[in-house]
């Protein structure tokens, strides 16, 4: 087995021996760099899996044949073994990303980047605080230098300032030493333990040490002096300056603090928090990628750093959660820097060069998610286990704090992501080749496989192992071939599954199951309307639909969890693929994190950091902390249902979504938040806060959705917006019948799941027609439709009777157990909402069919043809659904109402025969069928035999006041069809939630832009910010020690 | 008085054109291509109207016409001063009602159609739409001498003088202006003609469509509508 | 209770008598109406006649599917009404259909018409039916609230959604009518009553004079006759659930007779003499008054 | 009145004052002066309301005389401003910018004589002669009895009298 000291032989040795090599030939150089790097990655990448697999112990290597102090040793264990492999194999990729640079340099700027790989993976590995130093320095030095051999001038002030600023680091550190050896002596840092700290001195020593180290991770505030190098240095340097300096840096600081005792950690957590929040904040306002992307990466070291600052209470995951969160930036960051190489323009938007290309794409979204920490990648695992361990050890501030951060992160990558697929891609704003390709789908590689490893370690939950998630990944391979076919695929994977798993599951578990699962292959049926090879959907869809599918599989919290992401992601992407959706789905996958950090604080605060932890055992939570988990809980569940107050972003999803995807997303989606409340309630039950029960509150949002949902749903002029407010009402109905915690409530709510799957399915696939055929989604634009497509005018006829409770179809039978259920439950008061939704709710819905399929036809439209006919084979699936459903009921809802009555532990329907009885009335679905439809059939006749012989007119024979119609534009009563409404309650559409949200948001942009103030460009001013920068941590942190 | 001057000859040869909102036009559909539009045709029903024959059973049509004679629904639509006249019949005094007649704002709904004064020619376009938008039977009752021979507007270069060249009148109720008295009595005299099954006006109009069409259009010079209003 | 054919010409009974008795009576309304204005007003039969009248119309129209359903939807609407509401208590035969579905299904149902009605004059194209519609719609939202209110609150006094088992805890006596056990659920209910009886102040829907009548405008000939008929049935129907839910109900015809055309005259005295409402002045009006009372009934049972 | 028009005489090619009995006045005036006069007495004179504006025709002397009545309601003055203009090419100025009223009089002089009033709003839209083809009716050598006995059919059995003969006839029938 190579000795690691090699890594720095091999480098010094080719350093120097370039020397050799004539100044001419340049190839041989870097030929010989190349093979420096490469046999460095081999030697660290052989340790590390001689480590991992255990065929290897951590080695000590003692030079100059003395024991320490009195030499330089190294150590080699995994962390090391780990971090050398990032190190040495970025400086590889590195040096082929820098070819062009260094092949102009010549062999100066070979050794220099040689030294510096060196240097980092000296101070990886030195156990010695000199030798610390003098790597810290190599690597200054070398870093100014590779900075200045660019001839870009910024880069040269850049670099100027860096090299000021190092040198006050140097002399800190350097202090410190002295102060380090006059207090214990030795140098080495594992006798550093030996000797108490409480000394003053020896206090004062490791604060310097410390705050060296620290500054050198280009903490907030103390950082204006690095950042200009990540914005003109080239970005395979930025990429090893970020990736493998600073996770080398966070490694030593980490070294020292080790032995320096717990007392450090606070104020490395305080440091690290702020670092981490406050540059993200101030990333918000940077339009520069490479500068976003530095503070991004000082945000990440801020991170890692504020996790060091808990390694008391990681315990022994503690490797696990920093391991997981550095290899997850120094890759992610790495693979961007990489990335922007071939980018040519340098604004955000510029990006959306790489839309051309869907593997980029690819690339591009899966180093956001690592960064974000999305599954399946390490930082997901990382942030999970962090949140239980502050949880347990009652950190929460940090917690929230921490998760605040990478909310905000999440805001600028999603919104940087959302302008490459959307913006107007830049001419050949790609300067794509196969080396910057090659190392940027390294860097994609290492990700999933680190994803994979983070998994699989034992005692977790890989996510990428399970079924679904292996087929999202087989259909990222079948992207090239034709729409169609992977559509077929799509819906036998569907199927498949669901033939799989559906006998194992209760009836309220199935119910859901199959709206989710083949409820999915019905809507999936109109995609094959979708021709070419629509590159990015089927991943995506399945990405939703596996995340759906494990949500149900889930037994533990993390399990549930890590779905409840993955739905997210995959439903996120869906979305974006609309054509005007890009702010929509930007502020949908924002509340959509948002609540997921609600579940996830909640699913902490419950399982007390034990894991991992059933979901059944959700009961057991302590009284005291019961009600905290209920409310984080349902307020991610909401966020999901879009409950008035966390509802801004569904309209615009939902209606900027594509034809086939806006039912998906509507009628399925929807359903996961509430599974999620059954599953919470089923488990806490009652809980109150002060007194105040809070299923009682959830009742109360549910009504007021319900109704303002409705009101501001019949002001829309568009007729998806329609819908989608629709939802948001539909939803509330559900929300309140789940929070009158009876059975008959639950019952409501599950005839909701499946009334509104249906038929909210239906009319958005209807409209969506409507919209493929006239290119509009505006209602007073269309008309008198009905004879042109009378099918879809059927679908929605009958989508808008069961919508609005009309017997005899099956929304009918929705309203009586509603009326049922109130009858024996506590609550009056919000039924008033209630009641009015239901008649507001007809306005919306005679609004959709009137202004669309009736009054006047117009001039465009006088030719359109049906539409598709594979969107019109799921509605008719459905009209005939929803007509059995009018008439047997039961088939659906008998066995989930016995279910819920062995929670409640009553019966109070009676099934007998067709009949239905609860204790208050009675519902017999086929008499009522029957005996309407024999009325109707013989007014028809008698209609019929009077007036067989009417003579058909045409639109304009209308009495118009003896004139006649000028225009059918001037003669089709459409737009602000309910104008009376808006004058009596028009004060109801007042957008006070936006209103709120939005002064979040530019609250936060505003303290962005006054934060970036500070960042002058001055090197003098940098340099001044680091003193004070120095001063006010000694002033807070020796305050706390002494 | 001034006699006729055998000079003026009025201008034959000019004709008006169709309006611009009847004009064929040409749209783009929202795939883009060009569609022609005619409006009269794709906007209005072309048929011509049908003679409908009367009930198989005369004692059922006996019956019809008992009803009919028992509900007359008018259009309220007032062309000059006989406007006035017919509003006190909804009034104490005169109470209209109690013979079952009453006013209906839609034409579809009513079957009486009463000009109730001179007809200059842009209201006969209006009354002859009016007119053929009634469902038939239907009945037409002129009122006042203007109706029937021009009355004091014989020499009005705007006013049509003789109603029954362009509507089937079924009764003249002569004066100027009748008072409501003579209009109740002319409606008690329609009743009865009804009753005898003697206004068959809608089919009148119906067989000899094309005469009636002729004069009217000899007079409304900008035909701006289809030849019969459904 | 179940289905036996011998329902089938009971219930055809009770629809033909209700059917005369709705078209009597409103005449005999309009004639009081015309007598407190000094006319002697229309004869009695005159609805008859208008009837066979529009029956008898030779030539028709038709503006497409829907307008020729529309009609059809709001007969089918009146007469499903009556045929699933419990007509006279005890009564062998006059209980209909109503073992189809209790209180909440007849609450329901009386949405079926208006919908069809909304769709078929929507298809005749002409804005004056959309106006009417859009007005109607707008107006029934709040004017239907009270009366949801107070069949909540009397559904929790008498533990029933059943309209049958309503009425007989009424029976024994004029102090057992929900009218003085529930006082305040009935005068919510009033409120709807009388808003949505298409009278004036309420009858904005049709107004006569800036739209012309509103959604039936272009109906005529059968069409318009089956919506008379319709007009005739409707009334009394909705009459009868009022009586039924808050006046102790009918235990015979006469019984029926007397409280039917008594709660019919509250709106149409109202009607005479009242000036129409726009129609967010109605809004305003119900949210302002009736709604509180409905709040009460609902808070106080 | 008088001093106004002694007042105006200063400025405006007036012709001299025609007084009528109670406030009413008239005045000619040519063409080009009459915008410049019709501002003057709208906004200094207090002339603020346009009674009407009407044409006479004269077809002899082949003038068209417009007549602008106006009205001062503080002094309870009405003076009417004639303009000949000429019959052949009968064209006047547009005052709608003045009085906005004026604009539906202009349209209804273009219908009914065939006077022009360019930059007048909706001039050439018909007022109340749809589609007629003919001459301006309101001119004087269109016949108005000869055009609606050529258009409109007559009832037969109308006769016509001379009521002077024929009150004779009745009442002298022995023509004593």
């Amino acid at each position: 087995m190579v000795s690691p000291v090699l890594i720095i032989a091999i480098g010094l040795g080719t350093a120097f021996a370039l020397g050799l090599l004539g100044s001419s030939r340049k190839t041989l150089q870097f030929g010989a760099t190349l093979t420096a790097l490469a046999a460095m990655s081999a030697i660290s990448v052989i340790w590390l899996v001689a480590l991992v697999t255990g065929a290897a112990q951590t080695a000590e290597i003692h030079t100059a044949g003395a024991v320490p102090p009195f030499a330089i040793n190294l150590r080699v264990g995994i962390a090391e073994a780990a971090l050398l492999a990032t190190v040495t194999l970025t400086g590889l990729f590195a040096a082929l990303s820098l070819r062009a640079q260094l092949l102009k340099l010549g062999r100066g700027g070979m050794a220099v980047l040689l030294v510096l790989i060196m240097a980092i993976s000296g101070l990886v590995m030195t156990r010695d605080l000199f030798n610390v130093f003098v790597f810290i320095e190599l690597i200054a030095i070398a870093t100014a230098g590779l900075v200045l051999l660019s001839e870009d001038p910024r880069a040269v002030c850049a670099g100027f300032k860096f090299l000021v600023v190092g040198q006050i680091i140097a002399i800190l550190l350097l202090v410190g030493i002295i102060f380090t050896y006059h207090a214990n002596g030795s140098l080495n840092i594992d006798d550093i333990a030996a000797t108490p700290v409480g000394v003053q001195g020896a206090a004062l020593a490791m604060f310097l040490l410390l705050i060296a180290l620290v500054i050198e991770l280009k903490t907030f505030p103390a950082n204006g002096w690095a950042l200009d190098i990540y914005t003109s240095a080239h970005p395979g340097f930025s990429a090893v300056f970020s990736a493998a300096t600073g996770s080398a840096a966070l490694f030593i600081v980490d070294k020292v603090v080790a032995p320096a005792g717990a007392e450090w950690l606070p104020l490395l957590t305080g440091i690290g928090v702020l670092s981490f929040v406050a540059s993200n904040v101030v990333a918000l306002r940077q339009d520069n990628d490479r500068r976003l992307l530095g503070y991004s990466s000082v945000g990440q070291l801020g991170l890692v750093l504020a996790v060091i600052g808990q390694r008391d209470v990681l315990g022994e995951a503690y490797l696990y959660v920093a391991g997981g969160l550095i290899l997850s930036h120094a890759v992610a960051k790495a693979g961007l820097f990489w990335m922007s190489a071939m980018v040519r323009g340098r604004n955000l938007d510029d990006w959306a060069a790489i839309r051309a290309r869907a593997p980029m794409v690819l690339a591009f979204a899966t180093f956001i998610a690592m960064l974000v920490g999305l599954p399946p990648f390490p930082g997901f695992y990382a942030k999970w286990d962090l949140a239980q361990a502050l949880v347990a050890a009652g950190r929460l501030p940090v917690l929230a704090l921490i998760l605040l951060g990478v909310l905000i992160e999440a805001a600028y990558l999603f919104r940087w992501f959302g302008f490459a697929i959307k913006r107007e891609a830049p001419e050949k704003g790609l300067s794509a080749n196969m080396v910057d390709c090659g190392i940027t789908f390294a860097a994609v590689i290492a990700g999933w496989a680190l994803g994979w490893i983070w998994g699989a370690i034992p005692g977790q939950h890989n996510v990428l192992a399970t079924l679904p998630m292996l087929a999202v990944l087989a259909f990222f391979a079948l992207e090239p071939l034709p729409a169609k076919i992977k559509n077929v695929a799509a819906i036998g994977a569907l199927l498949g599954w669901f033939t799989l798993v559906f006998g194992d599951y209760d009836p309220m578990r199935l119910i859901f199951a199959v709206v989710m699962i083949p409820g999915g292959a019905v809507i999936l049926l109109a995609s094959f309307t979708e021709t070419g090879r629509r590159i990015g959907f089927y991943p995506s869809a399945m990405a939703m639909y596996a995340g759906l599918a494990l949500l149900l599989e889930a037994t533990t919290f993390f399990e549930f969890f890590a779905a409840w992401e993955i739905m997210t992601i995959g439903s996120y992407f869906l979305i974006l693929r609309g054509k005007m959706s890009e702010p929509h789905a930007l502020s949908y996958m924002l509340f959509s994190l948002g609540g997921a950090f609600a579940l996830l604080a909640g699913f902490a605060l419950a399982s007390g950091g034990i894991q991992p932890f059933a979901l059944n055992q959700l009961g057991t939570v302590g009284a005291e902390l019961a009600p905290w988990v209920f409310v984080l809980l349902s307020i991610g569940f909401m966020t999901k249902t879009a409950a008035m107050g966390l509802h801004i972003w569904l309209p615009g999803a939902h209606a900027e979504a594509e034809t086939d995807v806006s039912p998906m997303v509507s009628g399925i989606l929807l359903k996961a938040g509430l599974f999620g409340l059954f599953l919470m309630l089923m488990e806490l039950g009652r809980q109150s806060l002060w007194g105040v029960d809070l299923t009682v509150v959830l009742a109360w949002i549910g009504a007021i959705s319900a109704f303002l949902g409705a009101v501001l749903s019949i002001f829309q002029e568009d007729a998806k917006r329609l819908l989608a407010y629709s939802s948001i009402s539909q939803m509330g109905y559900a929300l309140f019948g789940i929070a009158l915690m009876n059975h008959l409530g639950w019952l409501l709510a599950m005839m909701f799941v499946i009334n509104h799957y249906v038929y909210k399915s239906m009319l958005f696939l209807a409209v969506g027609g409507v919209y493929k055929r006239t290119h509009t989604k505006l209602m007073y634009q269309m008309g008198g439709l009905i004879t042109l497509m009378p099918f879809t005018f059927v679908s929605v006829l009958v989508g808008i009777i069961a919508m609005s409770g009309v017997p005899p179809l099956s929304g009918f039978g929705g309203r009586w157990i509603f009326y049922n259920a109130i009858m024996d439950a506590g609550l009056r008061l919000p039924l008033i909402l209630i009641f009015m939704a239901g008649p507001v709710g007809f306005l919306y819905l005679f609004r959709l069919i009137h202004t669309i399929f009736l009054g006047q036809l117009k001039d465009p439209h006088r030719q359109l043809k049906e539409a598709p006919v594979w969107l019109l084979v799921p509605q008719m699936i459905f009209v005939a659904f929803l007509i059995g459903f009018a008439v047997l009921p039961g088939m659906a809802l008998q066995k989930v109402d016995g279910y819920i009555g062995s929670i409640f532990g009553d019966q109070p329907l009676v099934w007998s025969g067709r009949a239905i009885a609860s204790e208050f009335g009675y519902w017999n679905p086929v008499a009522i069928m029957v005996v309407i439809a024999v009325i109707f059939v013989s007014v028809f006749l008698i209609l019929i035999a009077k007036n067989h012989d009417a003579q058909k007119v045409k639109q304009f024979n209308i009495v118009f006041s003896a004139e006649r119609p000028y225009r059918p534009e001037t003669t089709h009563f459409a737009w602000n069809f309910f104008a009376p409404y808006r004058k009596a309650l028009g004060f109801l559409e007042a957008p006070v939630v936006t209103s709120f949200w939005g002064g979040v948001t530019d609250g936060l942009n505003g303290t962005a832009e006054f934060t970036r103030r500070f960042y002058n460009g001055n090197g003098q001013s940098y340099a001044a910010h680091v003193l004070l920068f120095v001063v006010a941590v000694y002033l807070i942190a020796m305050g706390g020690v002494a | 008085m001034k006699d006729v001057d055998d000079k003026f000859l009025k201008n034959l040869d000019r004709t008006v054109p169709l309006r611009e909102e009847l004009r064929p036009r040409k749209v783009t559909t929202p795939d883009g291509q060009e569609i022609e539009i005619e409006p009269l045709k794709d906007y209005f029903c072309e048929a011509a109207p049908k003679v409908h024959a009367k009930s198989y059973f005369p004692i059922v049509e006996d019956f019809y016409n008992w009803a009919r004679a028992n509900s007359l629904w008018i259009l309220g639509f007032g062309t000059g001063c006989g406007a006035i006249e017919m509003r006190p019949l909804m009034t104490p005094r005169f109470d209209a009602y109690r013979y079952g007649i009453q006013w209906r704002p839609t034409p579809r709904q009513s079957n009486l159609l009463m000009i109730s004064g001179y007809l200059s020619v842009k209201t006969l376009k209006r009354a002859i739409r009016a007119y053929e938008q009634m469902q038939g039977p239907k009945y037409v009752v002129g009122l006042g001498s203007c109706t029937i021979n021009g009355g004091m507007y014989w020499d009005s270069y705007n006013t049509i003088k003789r109603l029954d060249q362009y509507l089937p009148v079924d009764l003249y109720i002569a004066g100027c202006m009748p008072r409501p008295e003579a209009l109740l009595a002319g409606f008690m005299e329609l009743k009865k003609l009804i009753k005898a099954g003697k206004c068959e006006g809608a089919n009148k109009y119906a067989e000899n469509f094309a005469t009636y069409k002729a004069n009217q259009k000899s007079v409304i010079k900008d035909w701006d509508m289809p030849d019969y209003n459904w | 209770m179940t289905f036996e054919w011998i329902q089938v010409p009971y219930a055809l009974a009770t629809l033909f008598i209700i059917l005369n008795y709705g078209l009597l009576m409103t005449a005999v309304v309009r004639k009081l109406a015309a007598r407190v204005g000094g006319r002697p007003g229309i004869p009695v039969w005159q609805n008859y006649i208008d009837l066979v009248k529009n029956f008898a119309l030779r030539s028709k129209i038709n503006h497409g599917v829907m307008y020729y359903l529309g009609p059809v939807f709001r007969l089918s609407g009146g007469i499903g009404l009556i045929l699933f509401v419990p007509t006279i208590y005890g009564s062998s035969w006059a209980q209909n259909f109503s073992f189809a579905g209790d209180l909440v299904l007849a609450l329901y149902f009386i949405f079926f018409g208006t919908l069809g009605m909304a769709l078929g004059a929507g298809e005749s194209g002409h804005p004056h039916s959309a106006i009417g519609v859009s007005r109607g719609l707008a107006q029934v939202t709040t004017a239907e609230l009270p009366m949801a209110l107070a069949v909540y609150s009397l559904a929790i006094q008498y533990q029933t959604l059943s309209i049958t088992e309503i009425v007989a805890a009424q029976q024994g006596g004029l102090f057992n009518w929900t009218l003085f056990t529930n006082p305040l659920a009935v005068v919510a209910a009033m409120f709807a009553f009388v808003g949505t009886m298409m009278r004036s102040p309420f009858d904005v829907v049709l107004a006569p004079q800036e739209i012309p009548i509103g959604p039936p405008t272009e109906y005529h000939s059968a069409y318009l006759a089956l919506m008379q008929t319709n007009r005739a049935i409707f009334p009394i129907a909705k009459t009868i659930i009022y009586m039924n839910l808050f006046f102790g109900g009918a235990a015979n015809w006469a019984e029926f007779a007397i409280k039917v055309f008594l709660l019919y005259m509250i709106p149409a005295v109202i009607g005479v003499v009242h000036p129409r409402f726009r129609v967010e002045q109605s809004i305003r009006f119900f949210l302002k008054w009736g709604l509180p009372v409905g709040i009460l009934a609902i808070l106080t049972v | 009145m008088r001093d106004i028009h002694a007042l105006l005489k200063q400025r405006h090619r007036l012709g001299p004052l025609e007084p009528r009995k109670g406030g009413l006045a008239f005045v000619t005036v040519p063409r080009e002066n009459l915008r410049g006069l019709l501002l003057e007495l709208r906004d200094t004179h207090g002339f603020t309301h346009l009674v009407l504006l009407t044409a006479v025709d004269w077809m002899e002397d082949g003038l068209f005389q417009l007549t602008y009545m106006l009205n001062n309601r503080g002094r309870d003055l009405t003076l009417g401003i004639r303009v000949m203009i000429d019959r052949e090419e009968a064209q006047g100025d547009t005052i709608h910018d003045m009085w906005p009223t004026a604009a539906t009089y202009q349209r209804e002089l273009k219908e009914m004589f065939g006077i022009d009033f360019p930059g007048s709003p909706r001039l050439d839209e018909e007022f109340i002669l749809e589609g007629w083809t003919d001459l301006p009716p309101y001119r004087r050598d269109f016949d108005s009895l000869a055009y609606s006995q050529q258009t409109y059919a007559e009832r037969p059995g109308r006769v016509t009298h001379d009521p002077r003969e024929y009150m004779k006839s009745k009442l002298y029938p022995d023509g004593v």
